[in-house]
């Protein structure tokens, strides 16, 4: 399946993330998710960017935090709410929000 | 053009989860497509009228009158959520809908997407 | 003419928050959809537990006792009676260390045949691709 | 005998949160103490009236009503927060109060014990 | 000072009651707190327990969730709502809940 | 004649639920109650920052911009401009590798003096058994 996870926490849900798969996995970080894009604690990124999947974070919600896309680990693309319109219509067929 | 459901449990009036619903919608409906709203738990507020607008709370209701405007966009709120928080059919927002749980696994059959937000 | 199936997938403890409750109110409401759609048309309506969200389906939950709420358990129940598929995640009953004969099977009581399937992870995850829509609570 | 001020910010209807604290207060008022409750942020809307009784749904509209009866317990929800969902003076239960957030701060002034329940 | 810390919650909220002191400390487990009291994952109790502490588990949220006082550990002393009243105006004198 | 103290503690992350945002707006208004005391009676609120609580202290929130709502970032400038002590967790601030150029210090921009402070844990400790009552957020 094609799966899109919005990942809207970050101190839970890292347990059932990790188990899913799919053909095509993208994780598009929102709300409280993007600290796993831009904070590292004890000097360590997120467990979470390990996985083999196709990473996102919504830039309004990355800047109503505090961050900029500069603070955004290279591995994951900021998206505006329009270009999540196209990933959930064009790329994905299932979501999830966790 | 696809249709896009999304239905929200429990998020909560003043958290930026409805706020991201809101605009997700919108952003969604500014490109063409058609959005379904699903409000039950607390969320059910949302669709609530005479919410007054304060700076320290996202003021939604302005949003969602325009969404309602293009046609594009149904919000229905769960009667059973609305009625055990003292919110009855005449306090509903104009153009907004109420009906039982069904109402949402109806809007999920004829959807091409489905965004459920569930838990807090 | 045509059935989509939505899958709910509970993976949060229950009470605290509405998910869990909410998740078996909304799969229940699967049985009456149909006066909204056209003839032949269906929506069937399963539910999975995995993580935390085993520990909904404990035996004995005395909710009404103490708080006067329906349980989760009375939910789980309802579900069976209507023949709803349900599956339990077994690695994540055996991570809590919790054991079949506590966990609600049936509705035998009720007089409903059908019964719970406790099923490894990898049986969830070829549900959640067979089915048609996800929604996670 | 002492006074116990409880404050909920955020606990929803349908969570065992607002619940908890209705059973304490009532506890507590059992035993000759005072209680003041203090509902914001969702749990505010405990104190509007109308609720409808569900058995999805804890119901404590009748737990509150006897409460406040005793006269050892006052139940005070935060006026923004009201407003901002949509909730009036004229819909506040009967025998609630309703005031802006120094009402909280003074009545945690004369308590013995605070119990604060902040986050979900 | 005498804290009594009502922990209402199973997965979040140790990393602040880890740091806790208090000459007098009594936690109570409240709501889905009450996992710490009865649950072992992975075959090992919560490492919330290794605390010089006083451990209290509501009965009422105990019984609740399908748990009787025969699940919890030998640790932990079950309360009512009613004990919980006497634990607050008694034996501690701030509160906090997580 | 007396003051109390409460101690607020910001321990959880802003936006996703309310209440890091009502913990400032509640001790903000500790500035107002003295309606309710008697003359000379006086409640004192302070505001500490731990664990994850700290993210609520970033500069250059814009949330006002994307959401229309008050940053936190204003609320807390807003009580430092009323004098307010705001304790802010060193340690915390390291874990997560957030340097102090890039909190929320101070309210200079509107004219404020009271500055916050970055402090060890233990200060937070002291100041939590210093108090008359504890309002975790």
């Amino acid at each position: 399946m094609k799966l899109g996870v919005l990942m809207s926490d970050f101190r839970t849900g890292s347990d059932v993330l990790d188990r899913l798969s799919a053909e095509k996995l993208g994780i598009i970080f929102v709300g409280n998710g993007i600290y796993h894009a831009t904070v590292k604690e004890g000097g360590k990124t997120s467990p979470i960017l390990e996985k083999s999947a196709t990473y996102y974070v919504l830039t309004e919600d990355l800047e109503s935090r505090g961050f900029t896309s500069a603070n955004v680990d290279s591995r994951i693309k900021p998206v505006t709410y329009n270009d999540m319109v196209d990933l959930i219509f064009n790329e994905y067929e299932k979501f999830i929000w966790i | 053009m696809g249709k896009l459901t999304i239905g929200c449990f429990a998020s909560l009036v003043g958290s930026v989860s409805l706020d991201f619903t809101v605009k997700l919608a919108e952003a969604a409906v500014k490109k063409g497509h058609k959005v379904d709203l699903w409000v039950s738990g607390n969320a059910t507020m949302l669709s609530k009228k005479g919410q007054r607008a304060f700076k320290d709370y996202s003021a939604l209701q302005k949003t969602i009158n325009g969404l309602l405007e293009t046609g594009n966009f149904q919000m229905t709120a769960c009667e059973a959520c609305a009625e055990a928080r003292g919110y009855h059919k005449e306090d509903t927002m104009e153009g907004c809908k109420r009906f039982s749980m069904d109402w949402y696994l109806a809007s999920c059959f004829s959807a091409d997407r489905v965004l459920h937000i569930g838990g807090d | 003419m045509a059935t989509k199936r939505l899958c709910f997938v509970i993976r949060t403890l229950p009470y605290k928050i509405e998910g869990s409750r909410l998740a078996m109110t909304h799969a229940i409401a699967s049985q009456t959809v149909e006066i909204y759609l056209e003839d032949g048309d269906l929506v069937e309506a399963s539910v999975c537990f995995i993580a935390d969200g085993v520990l909904n389906c404990l035996k004995n939950q005395a909710a009404m006792k103490h708080y006067g709420i329906t349980s989760i358990e009375q939910h789980l129940k309802n579900s069976l009676l209507l023949d709803m598929k349900v599956m339990i995640c077994k690695e994540d009953l055996e991570k809590f260390g919790i054991s079949e004969d506590t966990i609600v099977k049936d509705a035998e009581d009720l007089g409903g045949e059908t019964v719970a399937q406790i099923v490894p992870y990898s049986e969830i995850q070829k549900e959640m691709e067979a089915v048609d829509h996800l929604l996670f609570c």
